[in-house]
């Protein structure tokens, strides 16, 4: 009996606390795989954000620390001087990432931090009920957008993959998202490719993910997988903004 | 020969293996789970090829499966 | 006997750490302790260990506590409003039960204020300015030699009991300069070794650092260690200079600059030998068992600080009622001056006696 | 006459609502009357559960600390909330996801609430036929404030108002 | 009488602002306050007024300070690690002498901690969290009503004493719901115009908000004026609710959720009547003078609180050991229990009883 | 007798704190330029930074309100939320706006809040004594980079002007510099463009400003205005990197 | 007829104003003003053009220019 | 003996360090020293001052209430300063840009020491000139030890190195 797919083994075996069809479930079990491919469970160290995936580290087999909401890079940050030689991720919402921690995610990868950031853009606050984000498309209602997020009072949704791009020492830079099966093989593929390079030292990456909440999107598991490529694209465009293997850069 | 085991415990009935299943080989329970929802079944083994959607879209790491070598 | 060294209060805090083995430093520029980044920022390198000039205060705090959870020696500084935006990061490093160093050089306030010496921030420092139950060793150095010494110190304290420990400086002694000795460090031998770090989980089960206790009673739990772990800091770790006290009928109660004018006066023998010094050394934990012993011996207080009264409050707190309490301050960057010190001290003693008759 | 009431569930399972629709009733009946939630933390899954005092005299603390009544939609919340129950107390159970117990301080309502949602094609309105069965038991307030509330927190148009409505009488059946 | 409308104490609180012509309010989203900007995030449109979610609590607080420059009535709310990061804007806005609301709804600590309600951010907030020698008026609800009254209270008095003005909640007086009846507000009459706010300098001298005083000696002057300002309010504005104290031999001292469980115990007349219930209403200023006389009556104290002792060293300093002083409290988000205040009661009137015979 | 150049009314009569040759003198001399020659000086209400233009207030002769040091733009917005009819500028350094304040001066660019920020960019801390700032560029010589900046740990300096322009809300980005008195005519011009678009209420306007800080350059005051044009432009290009006139932004 | 005034009080004597002056007529004074410091100082009015270089470069905005009308 | 001295100007006129060349002297003279610095606030302009205390004993405060000798190199500094002289102390006062007042507490040394170092052409060494004159008349420390310490502080080669040498030599004439 060969097997075919198996509970990664740096996932715990124990039941989330994340809604049905929530994109964190899916990181989750994709760093666990990419942690198992690689096999760096004993030198991965992740950084757990304020945000629904706050007890990542109840999932996830490696050592982790919790980081003030925001300031999970700066954390990273003084784990990875500390440990040049382990792998260090920050794991980040859009309002970890986006709003409160603006200063830190700008200067760590102006820096080239040798980090890698998996930033879930789910567009909305989940954790705390559903509040609007930075990332919240134009018109979108949420419990602190209730007429619609007025692009004339509050902005247009930011875009942190090109944002971050535009600073020379990230090495990596690509959105993603969770939207069928090929575009979650995808999500791994960027997310491997990140650990691999923080493994070589080409400095800051970063893998934005469009990740769907159904339960402040307000829709079905299924509707709000699909629902990933038909509007968070329109906002968001996939695409690699910054890699290192093509530009040089950080060689 | 696919063995698919999906364990009530981690599913949440969210669906989208179901929806994502290429052969129809899975669908959701009339019946309730312990914790209190419909959970993704086997609806037909045979239909399965193996694409491994279902794992892959899974959020609950839900579902494993395997090949079971043909008794030769 | 090694040569001196003429150097600031802060460099010499900064090499202190560095031969503590610091080797992570992470600040943001601020009057009156810039003088600890631009040492860390040319000594660092020299050691092999980190300088990081941070993006803000909040970003300082959260490397620090990002290297303290890797099992490091580390360490930040900055003054009063640097420190204001400190207090999360201070509560998660309380919370998390984390070693770290952190140094306010305080200035004058509230808001930008100015950048004379101040002991206003005293409450901030012992009572918890963050938010939540949590505690601090809080070390008052009065002198730039303490401010060596007493830094080496808070690397071992810290390490010890997985608490961060304050070294709560002004801008006075931040900034003068005066003779250093060095001595070479030894790090305590039954010091226990960092098992709780995060290094990577190889061959053992994996590590976690955090604060957040999800499930009904585990915070509860969480903090009865925590005041468990404080009570027996508490008991054991006072510690303070007594100059004078026996004789005295009044003892003058001041920590860091101001306890220098104290001395100056009870060294001096003003008043006929009548005046005593109480230096707490330590201000978390408070030296509250000695004052209450002094209070019981007919000993009357003079609290003296920088600030419009925030440590007489303990001195109070301790007392109880049974002597006078006095205060002298001055506050928003000024010093305190001998003359003044001198006119109160004579006041409380003419209180004292009044009582007595 | 007081009473002092937990109910308690997974997240999702709609136990503040059901709470808030009780308080709302209870006020708009004349009662002084007290909601107090409890989430487990601020993440979403774990148990979630609410005190809801209605009184005919003032109210002091609104936590219930013993409990003149509960209703339970699962195993892990019947196990914490259960020692909480008064003497002479009621349990009202969702036993679909929950086994009654051997022993209770009181009175026990088996209410299958989760299958007969299943039944209505909604699973998260099993919070309604709870309620209809607690309210039957106890009668603290007369079924048209229910009604009332119902609709004020579930504004649902035409289908839903109905299932919503049907559920909570087939939870009065329970009770009998 | 006007119809009552249920609601929870966090939207109570957002009603009471906007009742009393705020229409300024920054916030960042965190638990268990959630529903304040939730609340104004539909309101304000309705009001022509403003709400915006800022990008962080120190946004926030600064976005405050401007509107409060501007002299309009202005309001944030957070809860503990979100006031923390609030703490070098909150010294700003007491070194500037603005007025603005600042609700605390608090949660566990230390660190992230948890969402149940705590009391454990009372030194933060009455003895200072941020750097200086500052105050804020501190008002504690205990009821949805008075989260709707207290914070209408709290803009006047923000006025009156050019002061921020924190409202002290907790996770349960926040989120739970009760019954709220509303009066039409009004002004006090005689408040002031804001002759200092910045509104263009058209047709007068310009005004300058600030809180930097670079001359030598600028600074201390300020904080001179700042305590007398605050003398002055200490003196005049101290509020209280006693029930049963009279004919007690134990006073509960508790505020907030607290108080209402100490409230249930004195009116069900629990130990014959022996118990009374003192309640500060404001925490800043505190009732020491009250307390004071109580125990000069030689009533003992129950200090009822969720925390690891803090109020109680206020209650210990007013008391300064004329009479016992006991504590029972809890952390990390647990609430007192009725049974055990009671057998803490108890155990302080036997206390006491002893000391008697 | 007619006036050809005379100190702007606007202007305090009071000899500044500044070291000589400093371009705080200068960037306050043009603003009160502009005040008076819009007539404004009514309804203008400034932000003074932390920083060495702290007490901007001893020398503008218009309202005006202290920061917190980076939040000035975020007091900028309380200002202008409350006064929407006032002119609102916020004038802050390199440290106070791209150091401690990248949060609050991206979401006020990125809401477009209608106000005007004035940048500062001296590369260097000047009022703590000469550190290290985000804007210091390669390899130059610090009080907190004493082995010159160096770019694998510190990363390169950042360019705000071209940062903010890539955000949709807003109206004016530019950079100018003050090398030569034509160099400062163009600043002149540039701030009464960014005037001109936050009273035509076209959103966020900012002027970002190479000016010198002689000081902590180490040069003297000519060689310093020099050093802008010969040094900083390298990594700092001049331009206008936004300009609603052209692209209609936020018409 | 230019007539340049140079304000002692407020010239710190940078030399800006001299070194943009295209026609050479300022330069700094080799005595020292109240503040310390050898200020700017008009070399050769005559030569003044009105370009008004020197002001437009100021820190201090310590150069006021004026036009005399010539006596007609 | 004990110097308990205050050295005031404008900032950048290298008081700062005038002060700490005089300790390093002292202290290389086997002398207790200290140096206490306060800028006129974190801003360039302003006074700027420090206040320096050598003894044979032990320093208490390094804080200078009343100075045995003020060094003054401006109006405003003397203002501030000259109600600080003790009685029969030395006033050491530029006098290039501030006028000897009328009466002070003990003798004036007055040192044109701007103009001096305008001579030597660079009028920022005129603190040197001030060191001169001071430790001249008060004898502090061994001209040797300032020497050492100037060259420490200022490691200027060649021409530098002599300016300050010859500027403080100057300030020695003026103390006679
Ligand atoms: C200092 C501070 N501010 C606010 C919060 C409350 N808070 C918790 S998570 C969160 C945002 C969650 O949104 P996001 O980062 O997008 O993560 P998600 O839950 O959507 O995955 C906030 C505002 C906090 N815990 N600490
Ligand atoms: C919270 C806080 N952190 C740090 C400081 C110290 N500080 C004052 S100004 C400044 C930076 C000044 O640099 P910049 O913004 O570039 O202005 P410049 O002086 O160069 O014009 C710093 C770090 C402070 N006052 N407050
Ligand atoms: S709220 Fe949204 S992000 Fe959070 S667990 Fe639920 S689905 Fe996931
Ligand atoms: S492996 Fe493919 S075919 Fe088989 S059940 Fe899963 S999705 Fe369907
Ligand atoms: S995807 Fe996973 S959790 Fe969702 S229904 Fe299928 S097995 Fe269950
Ligand atoms: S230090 Fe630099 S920026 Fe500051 S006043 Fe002097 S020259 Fe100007
Ligand atoms: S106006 Fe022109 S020509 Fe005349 S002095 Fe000034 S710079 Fe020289
Ligand atoms: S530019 Fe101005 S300050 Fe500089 S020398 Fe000329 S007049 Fe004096
Ligand atoms: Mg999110
Ligand atoms: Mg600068």
């Amino acid at each position: 009996m060969s097997i075919s797919y198996r509970r990664p083994g740096a996932l715990i075996d124990k039941v989330t606390h994340y809604c049905p069809g929530c994109g964190h479930g899916i990181a989750h079990r994709l760093i666990a795989e990419v942690i198992d491919e690689l096999d760096i469970r004993g030198r991965t160290i992740g950084m757990a954000p304020v945000g629904c995936a706050v007890v990542a580290y109840d999932y996830l087999d490696i050592d982790m620390c919790e980081a003030p909401h925001g300031r999970t890079p700066a954390v990273a940050t003084g784990v990875k001087r500390a440990l040049p030689e382990s792998v260090v991720f920050s794991y980040q919402g859009d309002g970890d990432l986006a709003a409160i921690g603006t200063a830190e995610i700008i200067h760590a990868a102006n820096r080239g931090e040798n980090i890698t950031v998996i930033f879930i853009n789910n567009a909305v606050y989940g954790m705390t009920g559903g509040q609007m984000a930075p990332t919240t498309p134009e018109k979108v209602k949420t419990t602190t957008s209730p007429y619609g997020r007025c692009t004339e009072t509050e902005g247009y949704p930011l875009k942190v993959a090109e944002l971050l791009a535009g600073l020379d020492r990230v090495a990596y830079s690509v959105r993603v998202m969770m939207a069928s099966p090929g575009d979650v093989r995808a999500v791994r593929e960027a997310l491997l490719k990140a650990f691999r390079c923080q493994m070589e030292r080409r400095g800051f990456s970063i893998v934005e993910i469009l990740s769907p909440c159904p339960t402040y999107w307000k829709l079905d598991p299924v509707e709000a997988f699909r629902h990933c490529a038909k509007e968070m694209t329109k906002v968001f465009p996939l695409g690699v903004y910054r890699d290192w293997e093509e530009t040089g850069a950080n060689q | 020969m696919l063995r698919i085991v999906i364990d009530r415990k981690h599913c949440k009935g969210c669906g989208l293996c179901v929806a994502f299943c290429p052969k129809g080989a899975l669908c959701m329970a009339t019946s309730i789970s312990p914790r209190g929802v419909n959970p993704a079944e086997v609806r037909e083994e045979a239909a399965c090829v193996g694409c491994l959607n279902c794992t892959v879209v899974c959020p609950d790491a839900a579902i494993e499966i395997c090949e079971l070598e043909a008794a030769d | 006997m090694p040569k001196k060294v003429l150097m600031t209060g802060n460099e010499a805090m900064a090499e202190g750490a560095i031969r503590a083995g610091c080797r992570h430093y992470y600040g943001y520029p601020i009057t009156p302790q810039n003088e600890v980044p631009e040492y860390m920022s040319r000594r660092m390198p020299e050691v092999d260990g980190v300088f990081l000039q941070s993006e803000s205060e909040l970003a300082a705090i959260s490397m620090v506590l990002g290297s303290a959870a890797a099992g490091k020696r580390t360490m930040t500084s900055s003054s009063s409003p640097g420190i204001s935006l400190k207090q999360e990061g201070i509560s998660y490093l309380a919370g998390s039960e984390l070693p770290a160093v952190i140094a306010n050089v305080q200035r004058g306030g509230p808001g930008l204020g100015d950048i004379g010496a101040s002991q206003a921030d005293y409450f901030q420092a012992v009572k918890g300015g963050g938010h939540g139950d949590y505690r601090m060793i809080v070390l008052a150095p009065d002198s730039v030699q303490e401010m060596a010494d007493l830094t080496t110190l808070a690397f071992d304290l810290a390490d010890r009991w997985r608490i961060p420990v304050m070294i709560l400086a002004d801008a006075q002694v931040g900034q003068m300069m005066e003779p250093v000795e060095w001595h070479e460090y030894r790090p305590p031998p039954d010091l226990a070794a960092k098992q709780w770090a995060l290094t990577g989980a190889s061959g053992r089960p994996r590590n976690i650092v955090r604060s957040f206790f999800l499930y009904p009673g585990l915070l509860e739990e969480h903090n009865l260690r925590l005041q468990r772990k404080y009570a027996e800091i508490a008991s054991s770790q006072v510690r303070l200079e007594e100059t004078g006290t026996d004789g005295a009928d009044v003892v003058i109660v001041a920590y860091g600059s101001s306890a220098r004018i104290a001395r100056g006066l009870v060294s001096e023998g003003a008043e006929g030998g009548r005046l005593g010094l109480l230096r707490p050394v330590t201000l978390w934990p408070f030296p509250s068992r000695r004052i209450r012993e002094l209070a019981e011996r007919g000993k009357a207080f003079l609290v003296a600080e920088m600030s419009a009264g925030q440590m007489v409050e303990d001195v109070r707190l301790a007392v109880e009622g049974l002597t006078p309490v006095g205060f002298y301050g001055r506050m928003g960057g000024s010093m305190l001056t001998t003359e003044e010190m001198a006119r109160e001290a004579a006041r409380m003693l003419e209180l004292v006696a009044g009582g007595a008759a | 006459m007081e009473h002092r009431m937990i109910f308690a569930g997974a997240g999702g399972q709609g136990l503040m609502m059901l709470g808030k629709i009780l308080a709302q009733a209870a006020m708009d009946a004349g009662l002084n009357v007290t909601w107090y939630p409890s989430y487990g933390a601020e993440v979403r899954g774990g148990t979630a559960h609410c005190h809801v005092v209605v009184s005919e005299g003032r109210i002091f603390s609104p936590l219930v600390e013993r409990a003149s009544a509960l209703a339970i939609m699962n195993e892990p919340s019947l196990e914490r909330f259960l020692p909480r129950l008064r003497q002479a107390g009621l349990l009202v159970l969702n036993t679909s996801l929950a086994e009654a117990p051997g022993a209770s301080n009181g009175a026990i309502i088996a209410v299958p609430a989760t299958e007969i949602a299943n039944e209505l094609k909604d699973i998260r309105i099993a919070n309604m036929v709870m309620l209809g069965a607690l309210n039957a038991a106890l009668d603290i307030v007369d079924d048209e404030f229910v009604v009332e509330a119902i609709e004020a927190f579930l504004p649902g148009r035409g289908h839903l108002a109905g299932l919503n409505r049907e559920a909570y009488e087939r939870g009065k059946g329970c009770a009998d």
